[in-house]
């Protein structure tokens, strides 16, 4: 399999009031065709930038630095509107929440051809074709008379696959899916998944899935890099990583997932303390703050990344179980 | 059938305070130069489109459109007399007329043939049926029957303050087909000028007369254009293919125009500008308060220029009836008489287009006498002032007058109000809209406890042409002399007769040497008598004036044939007057 | 608590900066409200030419003449001294009317939309209705009504003007009375009120204390603008010759000069300017305000 | 069947304002000291004003007097202009005096939103940009300049100064369409000047908003261009509080226009109402403001009805 997207050094940073805000600090990330990528992190840890800014929808305050490789060509330099020949065709993005990211004025079906005709070019009659068989694919019933109908009267768990529907029809070769089952019922939350799966190995899509939950990533993906405060703390196979977890941030993450043989009643474990503030540079590790296992090295000086063998990454001075 | 010309809501933007100066402009002067500058021949066809700056009140007896809106209703009807340029009088539907030795008994014979819009002959029962009902005697002939609700419901339409102009005439009765007799009840040498009255003593046809839900609003008249449509700011008329008149020169008949659109343009600027850039054809302006347009245009070579002799004198009536006004002591008169900074009012507020007054009326007003007229003087001012205070006991002199909303008037209000804060009188001005003083002024219906004339005082152009019949019931004690045998004058006295005379003063001196006046066998001896009382009512204070002004039409190339077709050879009607310019013989020279 | 997420929103913006400085307009603004509020109240003690005094001899000059430094009207009447003069009208009548205005309209937009109910109800309507007649037309009708005397010694021109601050008063009433309403509701809902309803707070503390002081920003910056609108509607009445009478506002030297463009254009231009430079600095505030408002807004 | 209800009580809610709106009218015409009659026909004998009375039931106390009008204007009898003998019809005038006041309004309404919707969008898509800067300082000048002022300067330059067109007067479409549209392009401009700016404001501040939104990142990320994106997805539903207001404008404008007519001669409504007003013509009066907040209440529910109807959002938070 050869690389398709190689992310290189990427740094985010945004002109805020109160001075320059860093999102995204020196990222470096690799996906092959077809493979999926967890990103996971608690709120502000950056991993929503991370995606956007991959796939170039920033807004004007921010400013990226590195290079981002798509298919062998750097498309980090490229002007926008070359960028945008590659959104929908080559990238395409599951948004966060279906109840904000579907346009509340257009009908499903306008909004569901119009990458289809306007991408690629198809006629009216085609790209309503064309809808109706992806509106069956996401396991939508009566797809005809879905087209004519507006997001308000669906469901929560409809909109998102009418939003799959649209990332996918345009058959993508990656495609980005931020959170794109937080804002769901807990029991459609896997069958949306099953199916973005089902889906990606049809045409062997890559994917970012991007989550703050652990659980989630681990039944979907090839690898999983764990970021917190704007930096990549943990990035292996997904396996790996599992079996075999180095930063006491991951460990925190997956205590905090809620599992159905914890008994009721008892408290879930959650991440004491904050984020740091993303505006100041202040030195140490990040996580120094709430890390159970802290020392004082920790507080003064910022761990690099550091090579765990089997493409597992960590930056931690005292990683669990030691150094390898 | 006469016409007073008070309810002009308009004329307080052209008033002023005034008296006597020597004859600035003429008429005459002003032919000569036009003469040339259309040699084209006369063609038929066009539309005109003609700007004024009054609004259309209506057009029954009742309504007195003011100066420029005269003009527009002009051209829908006709008088039986009128003015020459000479200051005589020509027969328009009339052909002569004729009086009897002892001045009473003036017979007017008709123009036969003429015909109304309507297709109603013009004949000696309709003007008989004019003076019935713009007299009153209609009225009054179902109210001695049938009650006076009675006589509103049919007459009230037609009942105006054209009643007190026709106080002289006892009964008009029709000879035949042509023949108008008019019995007076005083001898009366200027009758003519009664019939003419300033232009607005025009003839309706009957039908319009008799139908009161729409006399006011569908004008039928026998001139030279029909009328198409009118709102209060446009007026529309169109060709009277059956007009008449024929040019006396050339033979052509009249008119030579199709259509006719006059447009009440009330802001100067945007007058001036149109008439300049050509979107309208022709418009009229006012000496009194556009002297700064009327300079700017006529620097424009493409217009030509129609300036009316400055016989229009606006007066500031000092009002002794009402209760509280300072007015009946003479001193309180004669000190704001003298306080009136005339060359300065000319300078500023005409831009120098008004004359200067001598005495309250111009110089070629038979009237005319500089005689008593009170010159200013701030120290003879403040004099009377202090004689003022001593005779009455009051700490100040303070008056008020009202002024209408439009900034002219404002100014001219502001003006004079400094004018007399230098003399140390105090004078306050009320801004009301023109109608609502109109009504104020002349009110026949005064509530309890108050006047005829609610203000103190008030500027106003009531005195135009050079008629003195025509002026008359402004400065009588009352239009209906005490000595009437008129039977209107049993009803009238003490509400429309007395309304006129804004003064409200009761010097009959005045009335007496008038109505000598108007009886005296010889011009000489009515002159003499006339000027007696103008110097009469200068001497006494009762009146003032300021400045004489001039109307004036600016026509571009477009227009020819203004002033160019008399009535009769060798009898030319004025050329501009404050009713605009005859349009039988104007044509469009493309 | 910041969030990335939260700023991360659309990539179809290009470059923007982020602003700290209050912008330059602001000072200008501040400038020139200053210095007609300073004419306002101390323009009769400055020298200069008599303001109501027509000089004969210099009808119409040009700005910059030695004696006549803004030039004279057509009519003589000195600028400089007129824009002075005008100056305490505007403000004095745009001011009353607006204060009074939105004070009566915050107390009863405020207690409409507190105690809701049939008074709502009431309340709601009367605004609309009242809101269903332009404001120039209303005002015009007010005015011709109330400055309308049958008496003998009419209205006078103090009696005018009063009436003139009276009837952009009542224009003003339902304008700021419905933003003070929709400001109530908004707030009166929220937790602290409810809050300190359930501590038996009496509704009057609860008003002045809770509500008042969250409506009032929102109140302010309307009436920045209100001052605006009613400066120009004043200058509006003028041109139809209700305003104030005698030139002494700078509606009314507009009005008095406007057929004159062509020949003094600066009996035009000098009011003109002055009455846009005032409405421009007063909706710079309003924005201004309501900028700051929003910004506490989305803190919170 | 819920829109039919609603319908019903829109118009149930609508009428009762005008016909309060107009109530309060009449009672402040009674407010007139004096004569009503001798208001409307200033000098005219005591026995026509009586009968004037009569006729507009004025002699009937302040309910008679509205009732009268009331029913009369149900009946198509809008009253009339008095003069002194005789009297013209107001609805005469109307007809003469809508078309140019309406042709009027909605030229400026389409020129307003014409530059308006492209410069509102444009300025928010690059928020703070020099062109947005640019663009809010030129419009906020304009709208603190006042109409009477900006067409009394538009006349000067463009009528007096170029001679491009004819300063004033109007033309019907139908006999002379070349010289009507001539003729209305300064009053349109004066009034259009103030409209487009608080449209484009309006507008910004929606699009400024809606950018913000999930959807329009979700649109873009679909790879269409940004021209498409602002006209597809981001102008519709930020465009709900510009129609909305624009609607309104429709009620407003029609006595908004007053000064602009007077300026330019143009025979409309607002020349109508300032007459009216200013000649005391209290009947003609009331009708015409009757006419002018009926016609704001219903642009005002209509428009909201159909909000109502078509905007899904609004939909939603029904369901």
């Amino acid at each position: 399999m050869s690389s398709l997207l190689k992310i290189d050094g990427m740094s985010v940073t945004f002109a805020t009031p109160r001075g320059n805000l860093r999102a995204v600090n020196d990222v470096t990330i690799e996906l092959l065709q077809g493979e999926s990528l967890g990103v996971v992190g608690e709120s502000g840890s950056g991993k929503t930038v991370l995606s956007r800014a991959t796939m170039g929808l920033l807004p004007g305050t921010a400013t990226r630095t590195g290079t981002i490789t798509y298919n062998g060509k750097v498309i980090s330099e490229l002007p926008k509107d070359e960028v945008r020949e590659l959104w929908g065709t080559g990238m395409a993005m599951i948004f966060q929440d279906p109840m904000t990211a579907l346009n509340p004025v257009r009908r499903i079906g306008s909004q569901l051809t119009e990458s289809l005709t306007v991408r690629l070019g198809m006629d009216k009659k085609a790209a309503k074709l064309k809808a109706i068989e992806l509106l069956k694919r996401v396991r939508i019933p009566d797809p005809e008379s879905m087209l004519r109908k507006f997001p308000y009267q669906l469901s929560g768990g409809m909109r998102q696959r009418i939003m799959i529907a649209i990332a996918v029809s345009c058959e993508p070769e990656l495609l980005f899916a931020d959170e794109p089952t937080t804002a769901l019922d807990v029991t459609v939350q896997a069958q949306v998944l099953d199916l973005i799966t089902e889906l990606r190995k049809e045409s062997n899509m890559a994917m970012i899935l991007v989550t703050h939950d652990l659980g989630v990533v681990a039944g979907h993906t090839d690898k999983i890099a764990v970021m917190y405060a704007g930096d990549v703390v943990e990035y292996a196979p997904t396996r790996q990583l599992f079996s075999n977890m180095k930063m006491p941030y991951t460990e925190a993450l997956l205590k905090s997932i809620p599992r159905l043989e914890t008994p009721t009643g008892s408290r879930l474990p959650v991440i004491e303390g904050r984020l740091p503030d993303p505006t100041k540079n202040e030195p140490g590790c990040p996580f120094a703050n709430r890390c159970p296992y802290v020392q004082d090295k920790c507080r003064a000086e910022k761990p690099p990344l550091k090579d765990a063998g089997n493409n597992h990454f960590y930056r931690c001075w005292f990683p669990i179980g030691g150094e390898k | 059938m006469t016409q007073s010309q008070i309810t002009r809501s308009r004329v307080m933007r052209r008033i002023g305070v005034a008296v006597a100066a020597t004859i600035a402009i003429s008429t005459l002067a002003s032919t000569g130069s036009q003469a040339a500058s259309n040699p084209s021949a006369p063609k038929y066809g066009g539309e005109v489109k003609v700007g004024i700056f009054d609004t259309f009140p209506g057009f029954c007896v009742g309504n007195n459109p003011a100066n420029s809106a005269l003009m527009a209703t002009r051209t829908v009807y006709e008088t039986l007399f009128e003015k020459t340029r000479g200051n005589d009088f020509v027969g328009l539907l009339a052909k002569s007329a004729s009086v009897s030795a002892d001045l009473k008994t003036w017979t007017v014979e008709l123009r036969p043939g003429i015909k109304f819009h309507n297709g109603e002959a013009f004949n000696a029962a309709a003007a008989v049926t004019n003076f019935m009902n713009s007299s009153g005697m209609n009225f009054l002939g179902v109210a001695a029957t049938k009650g006076p609700a009675a006589a509103t419901a049919a007459y009230g339409h037609t009942l105006g303050t054209a009643v007190p102009f026709q106080s002289n005439v006892l009964k008009a009765t029709a000879v035949g087909e042509t023949t108008v007799v008019y019995s007076l009840d005083r001898p009366q040498n200027d009758f003519l000028g009664t019939l003419y009255a300033s232009g607005r003593g025009f003839v309706r046809a009957p039908a319009q007369l008799i139908d009161k839900t729409t006399c006011s609003g569908t004008p039928i008249g026998t001139g030279p254009f029909k009328a198409v449509s009118f709102t209060t700011d446009e007026m529309i008329v169109a060709k009277n293919a059956e007009y008449w008149r024929k040019d006396p020169v050339t033979g052509n008949k009249l008119p030579y125009i199709d259509k006719i659109t006059f447009t009440n343009i009330k802001e100067s600027s945007s007058r001036q500008a149109a008439v300049q850039r050509g979107a309208i054809d022709a418009a009229m302006f006012s000496g009194a308060s556009e002297g700064q347009y009327i300079q700017a245009l006529r620097k424009q070579k493409q217009l030509v220029e129609y300036k009316s002799p400055a016989e229009y004198y606006p007066s500031l009536w000092l009002n002794q009836g009402k209760p509280g006004s300072p007015f009946k002591s003479k001193n309180a008169r004669l000190a704001v008489l003298s306080c009136i900074d005339r060359v300065n009012w000319v300078k500023t507020r005409t831009k120098g287009e008004g004359v200067v007054s001598k005495s309250l009326v111009g110089p070629n007003n038979i009237m005319y006498t500089t005689s008593g007229f009170q010159k200013y003087s701030v120290e003879e001012a403040k004099k009377y002032v202090e004689a003022y205070k001593a005779e009455t006991g009051a700490t100040e002199l303070a008056f008020a007058g009202p002024t209408d909303t439009s900034s002219v008037s404002v100014g001219n209000a502001k003006f004079f109000q400094t004018m007399m804060a230098k003399c140390g009188i105090k004078y306050d001005f009320v801004t009301e809209e023109g109608a609502v003083i109109i009504g104020k002024a002349f009110n026949p219906s005064p509530a309890a406890g108050s006047h005829y004339n609610a203000y103190d005082s008030i500027a106003i152009l009531l005195f135009e042409g050079t008629d003195t019949t025509f002026n008359l019931p402004f400065v009588l004690t009352n239009g209906f002399a005490s000595t009437s045998k008129n039977p209107l004058a049993g009803i009238f006295r003490t509400s429309i007769g007395s309304i006129l005379g804004l003064n409200h003063h009761s010097n009959t001196d005045v009335d007496k040497l008038f109505y000598e006046g108007q009886a005296a066998q010889s011009k000489a001896l009515a002159a003499s008598k006339y000027k007696a009382g103008t110097a009469l009512l200068q001497t006494e204070a009762i009146m003032g004036a300021t400045f004489y002004f001039s109307y004036e039409l600016f026509a571009g190339k477009s227009l020819g044939g203004i002033g160019k077709t008399p009535i009769e050879l060798k009898k030319t009607q004025r050329l501009m007057t404050n009713w605009g310019i005859d349009w039988a013989g104007v044509y469009k020279t493309k | 608590m910041s969030s990335t997420e939260q700023i991360a929103t659309t990539d179809i913006a290009p470059v923007q900066k982020a602003r700290k400085k209050r912008p330059f307009g602001f000072y200008l603004a501040g400038f020139w409200v200053a210095l007609i509020l300073f004419l306002a109240v101390f323009g009769d003690f400055l020298p200069g030419p008599q303001w109501d005094e027509s000089f004969y001899d210099s009808l119409g000059v040009a700005p910059f003449h030695q004696s006549h430094i803004l030039g004279t009207t057509l009519d003589g009447y000195d600028m400089y001294s007129g824009l002075v003069h005008g100056a305490r009208l505007s403000v004095f009548v745009a001011l009353v009317a607006v204060i009074v205005g939105g004070a009566i309209g915050t107390v009863i937009g405020v207690a409409s939309a507190y105690f809701r109910g049939k008074i709502d109800v009431v309340i709601t309507m009367a605004f609309n209705i009242m809101l269903s007649i332009p404001n120039l037309v209303l005002s015009l009708a007010l005015i011709s009504v109330l400055a309308y005397s049958d008496e003998n010694n009419p209205a006078s021109t103090t009696r005018r003007v009063g009436v003139l601050m009276l009837s952009l008063t009542i224009v003003i009433i339902p304008i700021l009375g419905r933003i003070a309403r929709g400001a109530t509701l908004q707030w009166s809902s929220r937790e602290f009120v409810l809050a300190s309803k359930s501590m038996g707070t009496t509704n009057f503390t609860i008003i002045r204390k809770h509500i008042l002081p969250n409506v009032a920003p929102a109140i302010l910056a309307i009436g920045f603008l209100a001052i605006g609108s009613v400066i120009i509607v004043e200058g509006s009445l003028a041109v139809l010759g209700i305003g104030v009478p005698g030139g002494g506002s700078w509606g009314s030297m507009l009005a008095n000069g406007r057929g004159n463009i062509a020949f003094s254009p600066w009996e035009v231009y000098l009011p003109a300017g002055a009455i846009a430079l005032t409405v421009i600095s007063c909706n710079w505030f309003g924005d201004y305000v309501r900028k700051a408002l929003d910004q506490r807004e989305s803190k919170i | 069947m819920e829109t039919i209800r609603m319908i019903f009580k829109r118009i149930v809610l609508l009428s009762t304002v005008v016909v309060i709106a107009t109530f309060l009218l009449s009672l402040l015409m009674r407010l007139l000291p004096g004569d009503p009659a001798a208001v409307l026909v200033p000098n005219a004998p005591e026995e026509l004003r009586a009968l004037i009375r009569e006729e507009t039931g004025l002699s009937k106390g302040i309910f008679g007097y509205y009732w009268q009008w009331l029913s009369g204007m149900l009946q198509g009898d809008f009253g009339k202009y008095y003069l002194n003998g005789g009297y013209r019809p107001v609805s005469e005038v109307l007809k003469k005096c809508l078309p140019p006041s309406l042709f009027l309004i909605l030229y400026a309404q389409i020129v307003a939103l014409a530059l308006s919707i492209p410069l509102g969008l444009i300025s928010a898509y690059k928020e703070n940009s020099r062109f947005d800067r640019i663009t809010s300082s030129v419009l906020f000048t304009a709208v603190s300049i006042p109409a009477f002022a900006s067409g009394i300067i538009l006349s000067l330059i463009f009528a007096v100064q170029l001679g491009w067109v004819d300063p004033i007067g109007y033309e019907s479409p139908f006999g002379n369409p070349v010289e009507h549209f001539k003729l209305m392009i300064l009053p349109v401009t004066s009034l259009a000047i103030g409209l487009t700016s608080s449209y484009t404001r309006l507008l910004r501040t929606d699009v400024i908003a809606t950018l913000k939104e999930d959807y329009v990142t979700m649109a873009a990320s679909k790879g269409i261009s940004n021209k498409r994106v602002l006209w597809k997805h981001v102008f519709r539903p930020s465009s709900t509080t510009l129609l909305t207001s624009a609607a309104l404008n429709m009620g407003g404008l029609i006595g908004g226009t007053i000064i602009v007519e007077i300026i330019f001669v143009i025979p409309g409504i607002g020349y109508e109402i300032a007459y009216s007003i200013g000649a005391r013509q209290i009947v003609a009066m009331q009708t015409l403001i009757a006419l002018v907040s009926f016609a704001y209440v219903f642009f005002n529910s209509t428009v909201d009805l159909i909000t109502n109807i078509t905007d899904p959002r609004t939909r939603e938070r029904r369901v």
